[in-house]
C-alpha cells in the first residue's frame, strides 16, 4: 500500500486512488491518422524508472493528479493537481 | 428537498435502527439532516476543516467546493445532497478505536483534530468524515452515499466486539 | 537429434542408487561464441522451448539462449502453473488447444516428468453476465473440438466438495465452466526439461549473460551486445517478459505493452482435499492444490504498473477474503509465502508474436498472465516462423501490426475471467 | 528414558497450581497452565512428535519454539499448529500429523530403506512412461503430502482487522527491542512493541539471575509507559512499500491482523540458533542449546537423562550449566572451538542412543546438545531492500543497507553483553523516535486538516555499532546429515543437484525444495548456502542468501480476510420488495428484485394495464453551468446544443477507441441545469469520465457535476394506463400527450412530494413515466402509486420482466449485447454518430469504422421455430465456423415466441437472412434476421402514444 501525498488531502493510501497510466497527448482530431491515433491509444513508454503518470483521487478530493513515480522502486517524486501541473 | 418542507410525506431512513449502543460508543442515524453542495463560501472555511455557523456545519474536503449541513445556503449554484448522502454519527470514548477498524486515516489528534474534515474510505465506501466532538466527548459525523449506509452501519456493528481488544 | 547421455527412468534411478554414481549435467556450460545463427533473449520457458523446437523440428542448432540471471527465474518460475485451453475466441482456443496437446506429450517427449496433472479446470459464475461468458466460451470451445461445458451448482459441489454452493445474494455460485483437460504442471520442470532437451540438441544456454544492446544496421538486426561481449546474429528473438519493452527499445521497436506485477501466494501444505483448479473471475482469484498439498493462489494483476516484484499485503487480504467466500472452511489454513512476477499487458489481452519492422528481429512477448500455458506452442510456432520465414496460421492473428491497424483480438472478454 | 518435570525453576512460566488435561493421539495427558503443547508432552515422556515429510523418520524437539520444524501437530480442526509455541488449553485434542497409520508404526517409513533411490528431484526422472499410469502415480505421490487435515466444515474464524499509525514500530521484544521502545517513547513517539513469544524478554527469559534482573527492570519501565502499546504472541509478518507493516496478533488459534503505517520501523528480531549438519542430526534427542535452555528454564522439563554437549559458543556453555544445575548427567562435552574436537555422528534407531566424537569416541547418551552458531533473521530488512552480507569472522550473514525509515537493533546487527545490547537498542530507538517525529511533522505540514506541526529535532544521533563476535564457521560436520528438516533434504542432495547443473542457489532451492517448507528456511537457509557453496567451489559470500519472502511467519486466511465484506447497496424500497415476495438478485453492488413470482405475468400485466419497477440503481448525475451543452456534445456521439428546456435526449458515449462506454438519457431541466442518467453499472465510471475531461482537457468550462444516484428513488410506471395513474398522483404537471410528449421531462409534486423529476421515456416499449423521487420519500411515493393504481391493475415488475420487455422493444444492454470491442456502428447507431461535429470522444475511430463499415452488426433475430429459445451465447455458425452469437434471448410473452438479439458478421446481417444457431445441446436451429431491432412496438406507437 503506497503512500501518495495528495496536494489537497495529504498522505493517503494508494487504494483511494485510481491509476490511469502514463500521461499521453491527444492528437488533434481533425488532422490525425490511424497510426498516430492508435499510438495515442495503445503505445506507452512503459518506463522502467521515472514515469509521468496520471492518478485520480476517486475516494478523496476527486481531483486528477500528475504523479512522477519511479516504477522500479515505487518511490514517488512529486504529486501535482492537473490544474497547476505546469507549476 | 429538505426535511420540514411543505411535504406531508413520510420520510424513511436508509438504516434499520435510529441508534445502536456499541458499548464504548453510540451510533446515531442523522440521515434526515439537510445537506447541500455549494461552490462558494463566505465563512472562509478552509480545505480539510469543518466549522459551525448558526446551527449549520460547513466543511471542505475538496478544493473549490463546500458541503453545508443545515439550512439551505444562499449561493448561485446549490445542489441538494439531503437524500444523496446518509449521515451516521459515532459518539463516545470508543468512537475512534471503532473507526480504526474500518478507516485507514490517522485519526490521532495531531492528524485529525476536532474540526477536521476529510473524504476517505470507510468500510470500503467513500465517506466524508467530520470530527465534531460534543462536550469534550469524541464524535465523528460520517456522510456516505445513502444506498451504502446500511452496509457501513452493519460493518461498524460487526467491528464493535473487537474494539475491546 | 542427439540423444541424452543418460535417459531418465525408474530403472536408471535404481541403477544410480545401487552404484551411487552421479547423474550427468542436465545442461552444460559453454564459452560464448562470437556469432550464432539465432540468439534468443530470455532463458525462460518461451526462449528455451523455442531453442528446443528450432533444433528438433528444424535442425537449427547454432543457437544461443541468453539469460541475465538463471534459467526460469522470471515468469516461468513465478506463475501458478495452470494449463487450459478454454479460451473465448476460435483463434485463442485453437492456439491453446495445441499447447495442451503438447503438454500432454511433454513428459515423454522431453524424457523429463513435468508432472502435468489433468485434474480439470473450473471457472465459477456468480452472476448472469459471467454465466453467459462461460457459455460463450463453452460453445466456441465445442466448435473447436475442445472438452468444455457449463455445469450447474450441483456439478460444482460434486467435483469440489469444499466449495460453498449455498444460495446467497452477493456471490452465489450459479454454475461453472468445466474443462476436464485443464490442470497444473510443475512449472520449473518444464523449464528444466526444455533446457536439457535444447542443450543435448546443441543449443548453448548462457546464464548470467545480460543483453545490453541490440545491433541494427540498415533496418536489419546484426547481433547483440552482452555483459560478456558482442555476439553477431542474423536473427534475434525477444522472448522476455517484464522487460520486453526495454529489449525491444534496444532495437528501436515500440511495443504496446505496460508491465504490471502479478502476485501469487502459497499456503502451508495440508492433506489433499481439492482436485480441480478453481477460478473465479468475479472474485479475481484462482486456486489449486499442488501434489505437495499446498494451495497455490493467484489473482489479477496489480492496480498500477511497476517493475517491482515485491508482494503487497493488500493482495493477500483480498485473496483470503475471496477464497473464504468460496471455501469458508479454510479460514484456519495459513498463508506461507507470497511473491510477484512481472506481466506484460497488451491492450487486447492477446500476445504479440511475429516479425517487427526490424528485419530478423522477432518478438514473442505480451503474454500477460497466461504465458506459461502457452510456452510449448509459442516455442513451436516461433521456431517454425523463424525457420520458414513465414508466420504460421496458428499465430497469424497475434502480430504487432494489428494495433496500428485497429484489428484487436477479442480475448478481452476471456481475460476478465482469466487464468 | 524420556525427559521429566524438574523442581521449581527460578524463571519458569508454568503455574503448578493449575493442572491442564488434554489428549494426545487419543490418550489423556496433563501439563500446567503456561506449558506449551510440546513442553507438556515432553514432561510426560513423549519423544516423537511427528514423522518427516519424505523418509517418514521419527522427529522430536529441535528448537522448542514457534519455528521448530518437528513440532507441527493437529489441534481439533486446526492443522499445522506449532506445539513448541501454542499454549496448552484444557480439553485440547492434539494429534500427530502425517503419521499414517500411527506415530509408532509408519508404513510409509519403508521409504527410509529406499532413501538412496530418492535422490533430489527423483520424481522428475521417473513415472515417465507409460503415460496411462501417470495419474495413478500422481495419486500415490499426493498421499505423501505433508501437513495436517482441514475440514471443509470448519466454522469460519474471522476477526476484525484494524489500522494503526505508530510513530515507531519495534519488531522484537528482547532486550534491544524493549530498550528501543522505551527510548523512542522518551523522545515523544507513540510506539508499538511486537513480540512473537508470550512474554517480553527474548533470551533474557532464560539467561539466569543477571538477565532476570535486567528483564524485571525493563518490563517495569514498559509497563509504566502509556505511549508504548505492547503486543505479545504477535508477529510482524511483513514490511511493505512505504513502511506499511503487517502485524498478526494471536489468541490461541485465533489470529487478528493489524495494518500499521509505521513512520519508523526498528527491527530487533534477535538471532535464530542454527542446527548442525551431521549424520543422525534429526534423531529425537538431538536438540539445539536454545531448546534445552527453554525446556529447563521456562517449563522445568529435563530434556534428557544423559547428555553430550557439543558447544562452540556461550549459548552451549549456558545450556551445559543449565543441565548440570538441573541434575542431568553430562557424559561428555565437545568444545568445538578447540581444533580437532569434532562431533562426528549421532547414533540410534528411532531415537538417540549414542554420540560419536572425534577419535572414534562413542558415548552413550539420550540427549545431544549442539551450539554451533546463529542465523540472522534479516527477513524484514530484506523486504526493505537490504541485501545481507556474509561475515566470515562472525560466521553469519549481517544486514547491509536499508532505507532511512528502517533501523536495526540488537542481535540482528551484532553481539554483546546485556548492557551493550540494551545501550545500542536505546540509541537506535532514540534516533528512530526522532526520525518518526520528523516524518510526522512533515505529514502534518502536508495535511490541511492536521494540527500545526510541532518543532522537531533534526540532529541525527549516531547509532553505535554492535560488533559481531568471532565465531567458528561450523555448518557441516565430517558426516552428512539433514540440512532441511521439514523437506528432508540432506547435504548430499544439494551437492548432487549442483553436479546436475542446478548450480545457482535459486535453482538448487527449486530443485531440492530446500528452505521451501513451512518454516520458510529459518533454520536451513544458511546451511543450504554453505553446502551449496562448498559443492560449487564458491564461497558463502558470493553465493548469497536465498530471498526471504513475506510473510515472516505464516498467517491464517481468516486473519487476512477479517470481517471485511464488499459493500452492498440497497434501494429505498428494498424492505418493501422483501416483504412482498421479491426474489433478490445481485446486480453489481446492488441487491434488486429479479421478479415477484412470475415474470411473464408481470410483462403481460404491464403491456395490458400498468406495471411499476424500482429502477433506483440507475445512474444519475446533476450537471450545472453554462458549458454543460459543450460537455454533452463532447462525451456523446450525437447533438445536444439544440436540446430545449424540458426536453430529453438519448445518447451513447464512446471511449477514445470508439468502443461503447455507456448510454442513457439526459434531460434539460433549466437553462443551465441538466439531469443525466447512465446505466446502473456505469454510473461511477461515467461520472469519473466527465470529471476527467473537465479537469484535464476543459478546465475553463463552467460545468459542475454531482452524482445524485442515491438521492433519488427511481420508479418506472409503464403500460397503457400509466398516464392515468400519473394524472392521479402528480400535481403541477399536465400529463396530456400534447403538453407532456414522449422524450420530455417535468418537475412535479408526486404524492405530496415536491421536486420530483418525471421523465417520459420508454425503455420497455410502453407508454411510461420514470418518476425520480427524493430518496427519503421513495417508499412513500411507491406505496402511494400502488394504492392509486390498484383499480388500474397496477402490479410491480422486476428486473427479469424489464429485460424481456426491453428485448421485445429491441433496446441493447451495454456489456451484454455489446462487448469490449463493439463500436457504435456495430450496434446500429450510425444515425446517432454526428461526424460533422468538430470533435467528440472516439470520433476518429468512429469515422473510420463508418468508412470501412463495421465488421459485425447487432441484429434482432427470431428462430423459425418460435418454441425454441437459444441460450444466450449460443453460436451462429456457417460452414462449421462461428459467425456470431446470440447476445440476448427470451420467450416473448407478448408474441408468444422466442426472440433474440445477436451480433453477427456483417455478411450475415442483412434483413431476411437465414442463420443457423448451434444450441448448447448440439442441435442446430434456423433463425431469421429482422429488419429492425424491435420485435414489439416496431413503429413506436405505444411509447409515443
Amino acid at each position: 500500500m503506497l503512500v501518495i501525498v495528495c496536494p489537497h488531502c495529504g498522505p493517503r493510501n494508494s487504494n483511494e486512488f485510481t491509476f490511469l497510466g502514463e500521461r499521453s497527448t491527444r492528437p488533434a482530431v481533425a488532422a490525425t491518422t490511424p497510426a498516430a491515433w492508435r499510438h495515442y491509444l495503445y503505445f506507452k513508454n512503459n518506463a522502467a524508472g521515472e514515469a509521468g503518470e496520471r492518478w485520480f483521487h476517486v475516494s478523496g478530493c476527486r481531483r486528477f493528479l500528475d504523479v512522477e513515480r519511479d516504477t522500479l522502486t515505487n518511490e514517488i517524486r512529486s504529486v501535482r493537481d492537473v490544474g497547476e501541473a505546469a507549476g | 428537498m429538505s426535511m420540514g418542507g411543505e411535504s406531508v410525506a413520510e420520510y424513511s431512513s436508509p438504516v434499520a435502527a435510529a441508534t445502536a449502543d456499541l458499548g464504548s460508543c453510540l451510533l446515531h442515524d442523522e440521515s434526515h439532516l439537510a445537506k447541500w453542495r455549494v461552490w462558494e463560501d463566505d465563512h472562509g472555511v478552509e480545505l480539510g476543516r469543518a466549522s459551525h455557523y448558526a446551527g449549520s456545519i460547513v466543511c471542505a474536503v475538496s478544493p473549490g467546493e463546500w458541503i453545508v449541513i443545515g439550512d439551505r445556503p444562499d449561493a448561485a449554484d446549490v445542489v441538494d445532497l439531503t437524500h444523496v448522502r446518509a449521515a451516521i454519527r459515532l459518539t463516545g470514548a470508543g468512537a475512534r478505536s471503532l473507526l480504526e477498524h474500518v478507516c485507514a486515516l490517522d485519526l490521532g489528534d495531531s492528524m485529525t483534530p476536532n474540526g477536521a474534515a476529510a473524504r476517505t474510505l470507510v468500510a470500503g465506501v467513500a465517506t466524508e468524515i467530520i470530527r465534531d466532538d460534543a462536550a469534550g466527548e469524541p464524535s465523528y459525523l460520517l456522510l456516505m452515499s445513502r444506498s451504502f449506509a446500511r452496509s457501513v452501519w452493519e460493518r461498524l456493528e460487526a467491528a464493535a466486539p473487537a474494539t475491546s481488544q | 537429434m542427439a540423444s541424452y547421455p543418460t535417459r531418465y527412468s525408474a530403472l536408471a534411478l535404481l541403477r544410480k542408487g545401487v552404484t551411487r554414481s552421479d547423474w550427468p549435467r542436465a545442461w552444460r556450460h559453454h564459452d560464448l561464441r562470437s556469432s550464432y545463427d539465432v540468439v534468443i533473449v530470455g532463458g525462460g520457458l518461451h526462449g528455451l522451448a523455442t531453442a528446443y523446437y528450432l533444433a528438433r523440428n528444424h535442425h537449427i542448432t547454432n543457437v544461443a539462449v541468453l539469460d541475465k540471471a538463471y534459467i526460469g527465474g522470471g515468469g516461468s518460475g513465478r506463475n501458478t502453473a495452470i494449463v487450459r485451453s478454454n479460451y473465448l475466441t476460435p483463434e485463442g482456443s485453437a492456439f491453446y488447444d495445441r499447447s495442451v496437446r503438447l503438454y500432454e506429450g511433454l513428459t515423454e517427449d522431453l524424457n523429463f516428468n513435468i508432472m502435468f496433472e489433468q485434474r480439470g479446470h473450473m471457472t465459477l459464475a456468480h452472476n448472469d453476465a459471467s454465466l453467459r461468458t462461460m457459455r460463450w466460451r463453452a460453445e466456441v470451445n465445442k466448435l473447436g473440438g475442445i472438452d468444455s461445458e457449463v455445469i450447474d451448482p450441483a456439478g460444482v459441489k460434486e467435483l469440489a466438495p469444499a466449495i460453498d454452493v449455498s444460495d446467497r445474494p452477493r456471490y452465489p455460485i450459479l454454475g461453472a465452466l468445466w474443462h476436464p483437460p485443464g490442470g497444473i504442471v510443475r512449472h520449473d520442470a518444464v523449464v528444466w526439461g526444455y533446457a536439457r532437451g535444447a542443450d543435448v540438441a546443441g543449443a548453448h544456454i548462457h546464464q548470467g549473460t545480460e543483453v545490453t544492446g541490440i545491433d541494427v544496421a540498415s533496418g536489419r538486426v546484426t547481433g547483440v551486445q552482452t555483459s560478456r561481449g558482442a555476439v553477431a546474429a542474423p536473427v534475434v528473438i525477444n522472448c522476455t517478459a517484464g522487460w520486453s519493452t526495454l529489449i525491444a527499445d534496444m532495437a528501436g521497436v515500440k511495443l504496446p505493452i505496460t508491465t504490471r506485477p502479478l502476485q501469487a501466494a502459497v499456503t502451508e501444505p495440508v492433506q489433499p482435499f481439492l482436485d480441480p483448479v478453481i477460478v473465479s473471475g468475479t472474485l479475481h482469484v484462482y486456486v489449486s492444490q499442488t501434489a505437495r498439498g499446498e494451495l497455490v493462489f493467484g489473482a489479477s494483476v496489480d492496480p498500477f504498473s511497476s517493475y517491482s516484484s515485491r508482494g503487497s499485503l493488500g493482495f493477500t487480504e483480498g485473496l483470503a477474503g475471496h477464497v473464504l467466500e468460496l471455501m469458508p472452511g479454510l479460514s484456519k489454513m495459513r498463508l506461507l509465502r507470497q511473491w510477484a512476477g512481472l506481466c506484460d499487458m497488451t491492450p487486447d489481452f492477446g500476445p504479440i508474436i511475429g516479425p517487427t519492422p526490424v528485419a530478423g528481429f522477432y518478438v514473442d512477448v505480451g503474454w500477460g498472465t497466461y504465458g506459461f500455458k502457452a510456452g510449448p506452442v509459442a516455442g513451436e510456432q516461433v521456431a517454425a516462423m523463424v525457420a520458414n520465414g513465414t508466420v504460421p496460421r496458428l499465430i497469424a492473428s497475434f502480430g504487432l501490426e494489428r494495433f496500428e491497424q485497429g484489428r484487436l483480438t477479442a480475448e478481452k472478454g476471456a481475460a476478465a475471467v482469466g487464468h | 528414558m524420556s525427559g521429566s518435570r524438574l523442581g521449581v525453576q527460578p524463571g519458569e512460566l508454568i503455574d503448578r497450581d493449575r493442572v491442564v488435561r488434554f489428549e494426545w493421539n487419543g490418550t489423556e495427558h496433563h501439563g500446567f497452565a503456561g506449558d506449551t503443547i510440546a513442553s507438556a508432552l515432553a514432561a510426560g515422556g513423549v519423544e516423537v512428535f511427528s514423522r518427516s515429510f519424505k523418509y517418514r523418520r521419527p522427529r522430536g524437539i529441535l528448537t522448542a519454539d514457534y519455528h521448530d520444524p518437528n513440532l507441527f501437530v493437529q489441534v481439533g480442526d486446526e492443522p499445522n499448529v506449532r506445539a513448541g509455541h501454542r499454549l496448552l488449553i484444557s480439553g485440547m485434542d492434539v494429534t500427530a500429523q502425517g503419521a499414517w497409520p500411527s506415530l509408532g508404526f509408519d508404513a510409509r517409513g519403508a521409504n527410509r530403506l529406499v532413501g538412496r533411490f530418492l535422490a533430489p528431484g527423483f520424481y522428475y526422472k521417473t513415472f515417465i512412461s507409460p503415460a496411462r499410469l501417470r495419474p495413478a502415480y500422481q495419486k500415490i505421490l499426493r498421499r505423501f503430502g505433508a501437513g495436517g487435515k482441514i475440514d471443509p466444515a470448519t466454522p469460519p474464524a474471522h476477526a476484525a482487522k484494524r489500522f494503526a499509525h505508530p510513530d515507531v514500530l519495534v519488531a522484537g521484544g528482547g532486550p534491544a527491542g524493549m530498550a528501543a521502545a522505551l527510548a523512542a517513547s522518551h523522545r515523544g513517539a507513540r510506539v508499538m512493541l511486537v513480540e512473537e513469544n508470550h512474554h517480553l524478554g527474548g533470551h533474557l527469559l532464560y539467561g539466569g539471575p543477571e538477565s532476570a534482573a535486567a528483564l524485571a527492570e525493563l518490563r517495569a519501565l514498559i509497563g509504566a509507559d502509556d505511549a508504548i502499546e505492547v503486543l505479545t504472541n504477535a508477529v510482524v509478518t511483513g514490511r511493505y512499500d512505504h513502511n506499511w507493516v503487517g502485524v498478526v496478533v494471536r489468541h490461541g488459534g485465533e489470529e487478528r491482523l493489524v495494518k500499521a503505517r509505521a513512520k519508523c520501523l526498528v527491527v530487533a528480531a534477535g538471532k535464530i540458533e542454527r542446527p548442525y549438519v551431521f549424520a543422525g542430526n534429526d534423531l529425537p534427542g538431538v536438540m539445539l542449546s536454545s531448546a534445552v535452555r527453554r525446556l529447563i528454564n521456562l517449563y522445568a522439563v529435563a530434556p534428557g537423562t544423559r547428555a553430550v554437549v557439543a558447544t562452540a559458543n556461550e549459548s552451549g556453555d549456558a545450556a551445559l550449566a543449565d543441565l548440570e544445575r538441573a541434575g542431568v548427567e553430562v557424559a561428555a562435552v565437545a568444545d568445538l572451538r578447540k581444533s580437532g574436537s569434532l562431533l562426528v555422528r549421532a547414533k540410534g534407531r528411532g531415537r538417540l542412543t549414542a554420540v560419536e566424537l572425534s577419535g572414534g569416541r562413542t558415548i552413550e547418551a539420550d540427549l545431544l546438545v549442539t551450539a554451533v552458531g546463529w542465523t540472522t533473521p534479516t527477513s524484514l530488512l530484506n523486504m526493505a531492500g537490504d541485501r545481507p552480507v556474509y561475515d566470515a569472522t562472525a560466521a553469519r550473514f549481517l544486514p547491509g543497507e536499508f532505507p532511512d525509515d528502517v533501523l536495526a537493533a540488537g542481535g540482528v546487527v551484532g553481539d554483546g553483553s546485556i548492557e551493550s545490547v540494551v545501550d545500542q537498542g536505546r540509541v537506535a530507538g532514540f534516533e528512530a523516535g526522532r526520525r518518526a517525529l520528523e516524518t510526522g511533522a512533515a505529514w502534518q505540514r502536508l495535511t490541511p486538516r492536521a494540527a500545526p506541526a510541532p518543532e522537531v529535532d533534526t540532529e541525527p544521533t549516531v547509532i553505535p555499532r554492535l560488533p559481531a563476535m568471532p565465531h567458528p564457521e561450523l555448518f557441516t560436520g565430517p558426516t552428512d546429515g539433514f540440512v532441511d528438516f521439514s523437506e528432508d533434504v540432506k547435504g548430499r542432495d544439494l551437492a548432487l543437484a549442483a553436479a546436475e547443473g542446478y548450480d545457482s542457489i535459486e535453482l538448487a532451492k527449486r530443485y531440492t525444495t530446500v528452505t521451501m517448507g513451512s518454516i520458510q528456511g529459518k533454520l536451513a537457509g544458511v546451511n543450504a548456502v554453505a553446502v551449496h557453496a562448498a559443492a560449487t567451489g564458491a564461497t558463502i559470500a558470493t553465493t548469497g542468501t536465498t530471498t526471504w519472502r513475506p510473510p515472516y511467519a505464516p498467517i491464517t486466511l481468516g486473519a487476512l480476510a477479517g470481517v471485511d465484506e464488499d459493500p452492498v447497496r440497497y434501494s429505498p424500497m428494498h424492505d418493501w420488495h422483501d416483504a412482498h415476495g421479491a426474489v433478490p438478485i445481485g446486480a453489481g453492488q446492488w441487491i434488486r428484485p429479479d421478479h415477484y413470482g412470475d415474470p411473464a405475468r408481470e410483462v403481460r400485466n404491464t403491456r395490458a394495464n400498468v406495471g411499476i419497477i424500482d429502477v433506483s440503481p440507475l445512474g444519475k448525475i446533476d450537471l450545472r453551468g453554462r458549458d454543460v451543452p459543450r460537455l454533452l456534445e463532447f462525451v456523446y456521439t450525437n447533438r445536444w446544443d439544440s436540446l430545449a428546456i424540458g426536453g430529453v435526449r438519448y445518447g451513447v458515449m464512446c471511449a477514445e477507441d470508439g468502443v461503447i462506454l455507456d448510454d442513457g438519457v439526459t434531460a434539460r431541466l433549466e437553462e443551465s441545469r441538466f439531469y443525466m442518467t447512465t446505466t446502473s453499472s456505469g454510473a461511477g465510471r461515467v461520472w469519473n469520465w466527465l470529471d476527467e475531461w473537465l479537469q484535464t482537457a476543459f478546465p475553463t468550462w463552467d460545468v459542475k457535476t454531482t452524482a445524485v444516484t442515491d438521492g433519488y428513488a427511481a420508479m418506472n410506471i409503464a403500460g397503457p394506463r400509466s398516464r392515468e395513474l400519473l394524472q392521479r398522483v402528480a400535481s403541477g404537471v399536465d400529463a396530456s400527450p400534447e403538453s407532456f410528449p414522449y422524450m420530455n421531462a417535468r418537475i412535479a409534486t408526486v404524492a405530496g412530494v415536491a421536486e420530483c423529476i418525471v421523465l417520459r421515456i420508454g425503455f420497455t416499449g410502453e407508454l411510461s413515466y420514470e418518476v425520480h423521487v427524493p430518496a427519503g420519500y421513495g417508499l412513500h411515493v411507491w406505496e402511494e402509486l400502488l394504492a392509486a393504481g390498484s383499480d388500474l391493475g397496477i402490479a410491480p415488475f422486476g428486473l427479469e420482466a424489464q429485460r424481456i420487455m426491453r428485448l421485445e422493444k429491441g433496446h441493447f444492454i451495454v456489456g451484454q449485447d455489446t462487448d469490449g470491442l463493439t463500436k457504435a456502428h456495430t450496434a446500429g447507431l450510425a444515425g446517432l454518430i454526428k461526424i460533422d461535429k468538430p470533435d467528440f470522444s472516439g470520433k476518429p475511430e468512429l469515422v473510420w469504422e463508418g468508412e470501412q463499415g463495421p465488421p459485425r452488426r447487432l441484429v434482432a433475430i427470431q428462430p423459425v421455430d418460435g418454441s425454441v429459445v437459444p441460450a444466450e451465447a449460443s453460436q451462429i455458425i456457417a460452414g462449421g465456423l462461428t459467425r456470431g452469437r446470440v447476445t440476448s434471448s427470451r420467450t416473448s410473452p407478448t408474441l408468444e415466441r422466442s426472440i433474440c438479439l445477436a451480433i453477427v458478421d456483417t455478411e450475415y446481417a442483412a434483413a431476411g437472412a437465414e442463420l443457423t444457431i448451434r444450441l448448447p445441446d448440439g442441435r442446430d436451429v434456423a433463425a431469421t434476421v429482422l429488419e429492425h431491432h424491435a420485435h414489439v412496438d416496431v413503429d413506436g406507437g405505444r411509447v409515443r402514444g
